[in-house]
């Protein structure tokens, strides 16, 4: 049962076994154990940002194909639901159908930018995509009508995911039972649901293809695989698990604007995901966006503590100060390169 | 022995591919022409053409260290970015300082003024260039992925380094006092400042191509690029030759951010970022490493950036875009690939 | 075989210009089932550049490939090699951060046409394992199948190589120099291994060697590539005793014998 | 003594409005200072300030939010910068019940599209910005054409600016509209230059720019000689930072929110001089509204000291307040707080580094019409 | 004669592979040495390790005296050391005359040596300005081999030269093997064209496994039949 729920794809090694088993708790008992609404919010975010880096990981770690275009398909589902929900009174079907349009749209697009970018060096690729998701980013706000621009949109969510909803009047171990909780399973459900699935398609003879044309795409094609079509049904495919992400996003913020969805920061935040995580591997991602996630919202609480106890040296105090924590993510970006070359995974596993 | 030795050399190739082999180089005055046609009015068609290339220029001066390091190193940096932002706020506390140059009526003390500004930011992002080079690239070199988050780590510390030297403000930078306004003749408007653009552009259009085509310099470093471990046994240190690339493209970076920072009169620690999609797209069209291709692509987008702008604004928002993907569905290697030449 | 069969695969006044240099110039030639021709001539004669004619990594400037009495000339190079045509590469050409079974696999999966299949697992398609297992016995390597292609010594490598054409069960099968930098103790390997090829009437061999004793053990035919045209075509012994080959391809002092290589 | 007030401070201190944010918290301070008295007490309980870095994140706002009024209970907010996040803040409000006080962003759809009555603003909406610059450039005979990023901020400006500037006896002759990241302004400059030109019957040429962000229109319409075309150009206030630019203008017209030598009155006073003992500097545009919401924070719980949302609300409806800028008002339908502009000329010093906006005329609050947006 | 290169106990890791596993060698001065051994026996890791492209983790590696093991690569080229790697190592982008540019490190190719390359492989004039990685295989084969002639070297490392070269072009490269010695230049070859090496080898070494197993003159490896067979596996192959 757990061989073919994971695919046969085990962590194999107990470090990581011991990581990825501890995450998928956490994640579990997230509400209880950890309650707050920082805390939810961190683990919420945590489950989409493994789902959309695991659909990237697809692409990058096993297909080899660096793109940058992986936040405009998030974007993409998220706009999709947000649109609907905008449009129509907020209802589950409204859901269906934003997140089914959103899908088709992502897809769609995936299948033309794949098309075209087969004729295109893999490095030209990533440049491409970059330039295409950056156009996208301005016309999503120039089409301030529709998608609220800069200012992105704001909507209600179907009433069971709204904390309107009060599940049991009384407190579970503290913690109200109410809609966000909802929320909150629904979309650890679908990640946990999603992820298992990306881990099927890599482990199949479909992927299978996608890792020999990585490694070396002119002898893929003679042995008989029409590479351009395997490339451009890998983008097709992630960039589909990556809108359904972005559906996720959108329910869970009630928010959708390029900031949160769209922005090239994320798209560095994802790539990086990928690479500490350990590329190639779906346990990477799930390590890499864990990890990240995690560093992203509490540095600026470290930081803040740093800057307490340093309160007095002048030079330091001011490095260390909240306002500079870009500084030191970017120092992070660099070491977490350094340190683990072939990504955390890589590490547990090389050390089993 | 054989009757290899018979025939010398190869007949050379026929006119047709020759002429095919030539067509980048038409692009340029190919777009300007149909601009003429569609703008039909001279005068306009005199400044906005005149304005396109000096624009063009500017960003290939920008460019240019980008394709250096990144089609001769294989190093694609993000950090170019900074070197740009970094250039910009050196040159700038430069020119602030010597408001009296700057605000004299006189052009050779104010050309003295950005002279200095610039060989300060060059020296600047040179040396940064090189511990970026140490420090950051060296152990990424043939990663493409490490080396773009690197850099990018690289990029969010330079910015938040600016912020903590220069303050989070952004910083007024007034052209100097010969260089500001333009010249007005029979309708057609020339930019002062757009001159200096184009006589600096041209200058290390020429320097570049010169010393990569016509020294051993640019020999080793493309060889190094394909093999490096075989240019080392052949006996050159190819590590030093790598960084002396780095330091040049950063510092051309700084040189591009001063001329950009007078552009903008504005500077801000995004700027090198803001500008930095425009400056790959650039490189793309242009070719990988082929500093020529930068140079014509440059015009190009320089160009059409402004056409499209009188002619259709709407189109404008995407012009780059659509001229990367009519020019990578023509040549699929960029304009002129290096290799060529 | 019989005579009156139509040839398997085909040539007609195939032609390639780069620039200015013609590297294959109307090369017409036809292939029978069950044969073993080689391919040989000077260094440059266009033989690899043939080859990638026929299996399609270059296109022709003019002329035509038929396969089976259809007109190949327009496909791609995957669709030839579904269509039957399977190559090894002069320099070795593989997978090399795979294992050495999942290169061999992965050329059957080609072969079996489940390579859009993305939802079965890989590892629990038990019959085309085996059948790569079945092609790495047959080339020696399959105490090595779990080793990485690219930390295989050369020797292993070219072995590799061979079991990756195996696996995709192609009618015409082209080897470019399989034994070039292999050990002398591995060559029989490979040699043998391309006599059984032989020995199985329903294919076609294609091969481009240098080592005259390896021609000679193994051709039915030999043709001669010069300056990308065909200047030969005959029965071995014949053709190696032409003028144009002793003097073009051999040399005059190499005439005595080319020892072994 | 008594449980302190909380007041969480919610707004984008780190990335590209760093500059902004700073502002705007040290206005805030001063806010709270001035009208407290330098005691940082009301009705004899403390006024605790927490501060929330959203990092001009939207879904970051939101959960700051969320946890400012959940979990620290807080009594209001205040923020944040940018629109964008606003937006995103401001169902959070309704879900909690409690007040957020929007300062300094300034998109019209906060009190209006996606107002809900838990929202009050003390900063200026791009209404407001619009308006009082065409009531500024409304004289006789004036053609004046537009130039605006292609975005919402700038759609919306001209459209407020063209509606008012319909009850002025000037005339809107062109609207222009650029790509958010248009680096070389030529091509507009020259459809700009051309329809001016063919405009008849004008007494002067105008050209009015709305622009924030990256790009610098303005200098590099001057650098175009625009004189030679018989053409000015203006443009609203700035943060002196980018009225540097200015000083190429001497002359140029438009309406500011805030210069701290414009307003003459003893807030306004004890700003400029404490702010340049503190930071010797003057106090700059963001510091100014910060300050305001600062004051509007402890009226408010002055007159309703329960701290209890309802009673704020009431209390803060139709609410006057003394600023730096003179009396606010948070008008009652869509609690924007109504605000003097100024109609300004530039000047220029070469000892000052930027271009100074000298007050031609104090717009009031009734000299403006300002609509109401939040009718659904 | 005066030994010219000297390992002793060399051994290299590659990652985490011990390849090899103490190799002793000693090149004399002004002769050919020949370096046989099958598939994976560690020839080309040898070469590899003196020219510094591989480290080694233990043992001595002396060129004339001079210490190789600090050295960086470049370092050890300048000391007039040739190399010839297995996989041709030409640079694909560069014309033929470009890559010869480069391997004649002051900028200028010699004349006479070029008229004696061009006289030995002919194919180079032919392709004088062509990109290189339009060549042959066996032309790429000869350009590699040309890079490591035009100037005048202490030492020349050769990995498998005749791989893929057509039988006339293996006589000419005999013929410029000799020649080069004539010049007093030391070759370290590895081969596995038996014919080859018995026609140029003065003395051989035969590895298996990382480490020397047999070291004596060729001209008694050639005359001894069983010894080649039990070293080389030659019986086999040879004549089938
Ligand atoms: N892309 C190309 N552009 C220009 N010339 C080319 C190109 N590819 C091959 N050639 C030339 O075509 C000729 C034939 O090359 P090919 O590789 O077919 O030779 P070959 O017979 O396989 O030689 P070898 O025995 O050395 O492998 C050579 O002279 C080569 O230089
Ligand atoms: N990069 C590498 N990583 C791991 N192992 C390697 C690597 N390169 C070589 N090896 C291993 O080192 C051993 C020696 O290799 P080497 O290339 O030196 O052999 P060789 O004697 O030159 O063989 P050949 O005749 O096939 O060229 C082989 O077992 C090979 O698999
Ligand atoms: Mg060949
Ligand atoms: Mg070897």
């Amino acid at each position: 049962m757990l061989r073919t729920l994971l695919s046969e794809d085990f962590p194999r090694s107990r470090a990581l076994t011991a990581v990825v088993l501890l995450i998928v708790l956490g994640l579990v008992l997230a509400p209880f154990v950890f309650p707050g609404i920082r805390s939810l919010n961190t683990a919420a975010t945590i489950c989409i940002f493994i789902v959309l880096v695991a659909s990237y990981d697809l692409l990058l770690g096993y297909t080899g194909i660096v793109s940058f275009a992986h936040t405009m398909f998030f974007g993409i589902g998220a706009y999709g639901v947000a649109l609907s929900l905008k449009a129509f009174p907020a209802s589950w079907g409204a859901v269906a159908l934003g997140a089914g349009a959103g899908l088709v749209l992502a897809m769609g697009l995936a299948l033309v930018i794949g098309l075209f970018a087969l004729r295109v060096q893999a490095i030209f690729f990533a440049m491409v995509t970059l330039a295409v998701a950056s156009a996208f980013l301005i016309l999503a706000s120039q089409l301030s009508g529709l998608t609220g621009g800069e200012d992105g949109l704001t909507y209600r969510v179907p009433r069971e995911l709204s904390p309107a909803l009060k599940l049991v009047s009384a407190k579970v171990m503290d913690v109200r039972l109410d809609g966000r909780i909802v929320s909150y399973y629904l979309i650890f459900g679908s990640a946990l649901v999603l992820v298992l699935g990306l881990l099927r398609v890599v482990n199949s003879p479909f992927g299978r293809v996608l890792q020999a044309i990585r490694e070396n795409e002119f002898r893929a094609e003679a042995i008989g695989y029409r590479t351009a079509f395997y490339r451009t049904a890998a983008t097709c495919l992630s960039a589909g698990a990556a809108a359904l992400a972005g559906v996720l996003m959108a329910l869970w913020t009630k928010y959708t604007g390029p900031d949160t969805t769209l922005s090239l920061s994320i798209m560095i935040d994802i790539l990086l995901m990928v690479v500490i995580g350990g590329m190639g591997t779906i346990y990477g991602a799930v390590v890499g966006a864990t990890l990240f996630v995690l560093a992203k919202n509490y540095l600026q609480v470290l930081m803040a503590s740093a800057a307490e106890t340093t309160a007095g040296v002048p030079l330091l105090n001011e490095l260390v100060s909240p306002d500079r924590w870009l500084l030191w993510l970017g120092i992070l970006f660099v070491l977490s390169v350094y340190f683990f070359p072939t990504g955390i995974v890589g590490r547990l596993r090389g050390r089993a | 022995m054989t009757d290899q030795t018979s025939d010398a050399s190869i007949p050379s190739p026929p006119l047709a591919d020759r002429l095919k082999a030539q067509a980048p180089y038409w692009t340029v005055p190919g777009l300007a022409v149909l601009g003429l046609v569609l703008i039909a009015d001279a005068s306009t068609w005199g400044t906005l053409t005149l304005a396109g290339l000096a624009m063009g220029m500017l960003i290939f001066i920008m460019a240019s260290g980008l394709t250096l390091v990144f089609g001769l190193m294989d190093v694609l940096n993000f950090g170019h970015g900074a070197f740009i932002s970094i250039g910009a706020f050196v040159g700038a506390t430069v020119l602030l300082a010597l408001t009296g140059w700057t605000g004299a009526d006189s052009l050779a003390l104010n050309l003295g003024a950005v002279l200095l500004a610039i060989v300060a930011a060059m020296l600047a992002t040179g040396g940064l260039g090189w511990f970026f080079e140490r420090v950051i690239i060296k152990p990424v070199y043939g990663a493409h992925l490490k080396q773009i988050l690197v850099t990018m780590g690289g990029l969010i510390v330079a910015e938040e380094l600016i912020h903590l030297f220069w303050g989070p403000n952004q910083i007024p930078l007034p052209r100097p006092e010969m260089l500001k306004g333009s010249w007005v003749a029979g309708g057609v408007i020339v930019e002062k400042y757009r001159v200096l653009a184009v006589v600096l552009g041209a200058a290390i259009f020429i320097g570049l191509r010169w010393s990569l085509v016509h020294t051993r310099l640019g020999l080793l470093i493309r060889a190094g690029v394909e093999n490096g471990e075989m240019v080392e046994a052949l006996g050159y240190r190819v590590r030093r030759l790598f960084v002396l690339v780095f330091v040049a493209g950063s510092a051309l970076a700084g040189l591009g951010g001063v001329m950009w920072g007078l552009y903008d009169e504005i500077i801000t620690a995004q700027m090198g970022l803001n500008i930095l999609v425009l400056v790959f797209i650039v490189v793309i069209i242009g070719g990988l490493g082929s500093v020529e291709g930068c140079f014509i692509g440059a015009l190009l987008v320089g160009l059409m950036a402004n056409y499209t702008g009188f002619l259709a604004p709407k189109v404008a928002l995407g012009s780059n875009i659509l001229l990367m993907v009519v020019i990578l569905m023509w040549r699929p290697r960029g304009l002129l690939p290096a290799g060529k030449g | 075989m019989t005579a009156t069969e139509p040839p398997v695969l085909r040539t007609e006044e195939l032609t390639i210009r780069f620039g200015g240099h013609v590297a294959v110039d109307r090369v017409s030639c036809a292939f029978d089932r069950g044969t073993l021709t080689a391919i040989v001539g000077p260094n440059g004669a266009g033989k690899t550049t043939y080859f990638n004619l026929i299996s399609g990594q270059l296109r022709s400037t003019a002329g035509k490939v038929v396969l089976f009495g259809q007109d190949i000339t327009g496909l791609t190079a995957p669709r030839r090699t579904r269509a039957g045509i399977g190559r090894a590469f002069q320099l070795t050409n593989l997978f090399p951060n795979l294992s050495v079974l999942e290169n061999v696999r992965i050329a059957v999966q080609a072969r079996h046409d489940t390579g859009l299949d993305i939802w079965s697992l890989a590892t629990r398609r038990r019959e085309l394992i085996e059948l790569a297992e079945h092609h790495l016995a047959r080339t020696g390597l399959l105490d090595k199948m779990d080793s990485v292609a690219a930390e295989l010594p050369h020797g292993d490598q070219r072995k590799l190589e061979v079991a990756v054409l195996l696996a995709l069960e192609s009618e015409v099968l082209m080897f470019d120099e399989p034994t070039a930098g292999m050990s002398v103790d591995e060559v029989p390997v490979v040699l043998d291994l391309i006599h059984q090829i032989k020995a199985d009437t329903a294919k076609t061999v294609l091969l481009v060697e240098h080592k005259m004793d390896v021609v000679r053990s193994l051709a039915d035919r030999i043709i001669v590539l010069h300056n990308g045209a065909l200047v030969a075509d005959g029965a071995p012994e014949a053709v190696i005793a032409s003028d144009v080959v002793q003097q073009a391809y051999l040399g005059t002092s190499s005439a005595s014998g080319d020892g072994h290589g | 003594a008594a449980d302190p007030y909380k007041i969480a401070h919610v707004y984008g201190k780190t990335g590209p409005f760093e500059a902004y944010a700073k502002q705007s918290h040290v206005g805030l301070m001063m806010g709270l200072e001035y009208a407290t008295g330098g005691s940082m007490e009301v009705n004899g309980r403390k006024i605790e300030v927490i501060e929330k870095d959203t990092q001009l994140k939207p879904d970051l706002g939101k959960t700051l939010l969320a946890e400012a009024y959940g979990d620290d209970d807080v009594t209001l907010a205040v923020g944040p910068v940018s629109s964008g996040v606003a937006l995103a803040m401001l169902p959070v409000a309704q879900e909690y019940g409690k007040v957020l006080l929007v300062e300094p962003a300034v998109a019209d759809s906060i009190t209006g599209s996606a107002w809900n009555r838990f929202v009050f603003r003390t900063s200026r909406n791009s209404s407001q910005d619009a308006i009082s610059n065409a009531v500024a450039l409304g004289d006789a005979g004036n053609c004046v054409a537009t130039l605006a990023q292609d975005y919402a901020f700038g759609r919306d400006g001209v459209a407020a600016f063209k509606e008012a500037l319909a009850k002025t006896e000037a005339r809107l002759v062109f609207e222009e509209y650029a790509p958010t990241d248009t680096a070389d302004f030529t091509a507009q400059a020259q459809r700009l230059f051309d329809a001016l030109g063919k405009a008849e019957g004008c007494k002067r040429k105008i050209i009015w720019v709305v622009w924030a962000g990256k790009g610098n229109p303005l200098g590099k319409l001057n650098a175009l000689n625009p004189g030679s075309q018989g053409v000015e150009l203006a443009t609203g206030g700035n943060i002196l930072a980018a009225m540097a630019a200015y000083k190429e203008l001497p002359g140029m017209e438009g309406a500011t929110y805030y210069y701290y030598e414009i307003p003459k009155n003893p807030v306004n006073d004890w700003l400029v001089a404490e702010h340049q003992k503190r930071f010797s500097a003057p106090p700059d545009f963001f510091t100014a509204g910060g300050m305001a919401a600062g004051i509007a924070v402890v009226e408010a719980l002055k007159k309703a000291p329960s701290g209890d949302t309802e009673d704020l609300i009431a209390a803060m409806e139709g609410m006057e307040f003394v600023t730096p800028k003179g009396v606010m008002k948070f008008r009652k339908e869509d609690h924007q707080a109504l605000q003097s502009m100024y109609h300004f000329k530039i000047k220029v010093d070469p000892a000052v580094a930027w271009g100074i906006p000298e007050l031609v005329r104090e717009l009031k609050i009734e000299d403006m019409d300002i609509p109401v947006r939040n009718r659904k | 004669m005066a030994e010219l290169l000297r390992l002793e106990g060399v051994h290299t890791h590659i990652g985490q592979y011990h390849i090899l596993q103490g190799v002793d060698l000693v090149v004399p001065e002004g002769e050919l040495t020949m370096l046989l051994g099958r598939n994976g026996a560690g020839k080309t890791t040898t070469l590899r390790t003196i020219m510094g492209m591989w480290r080694a983790s233990a043992g001595e590696l002396g060129l004339a005296g001079t210490d190789l093991r600090p050295l960086a690569t470049p370092d050890i080229a300048r000391l007039g050391v040739g190399y010839v790697p297995e996989n041709m190592g030409v640079f694909a982008a560069l014309t033929v005359r470009e890559n010869m540019l480069l391997a004649a490190r002051d900028g200028a190719m010699d004349e006479s040596r070029l008229e004696w390359i061009f006289s030995l492989f002919p194919a180079l004039k032919k392709f004088w300005g062509l990109p290189a990685g339009n060549l042959s295989g066996g032309q790429k084969q000869m350009l590699s081999i040309a890079r490591a002639m035009i100037e005048p070297r202490r030492l020349i490392l050769i990995d498998e030269p005749s791989k893929g070269l057509a039988p006339a072009i293996v006589d000419a490269l005999i013929e410029a093997m000799r020649e080069l010695k004539r010049t007093a230049t030391t070759i370290l070859m590895v081969e596995q064209n038996f014919r080859m090496a018995q026609a140029l080898g003065d003395g051989v070494a035969v590895m298996d496994d990382g480490r020397v197993v047999h070291a004596g003159r060729m001209a008694e490896l050639a005359a001894d039949p069983a010894l080649q067979a039990r070293l080389l596996g030659l019986s086999l192959g040879a004549h089938q």
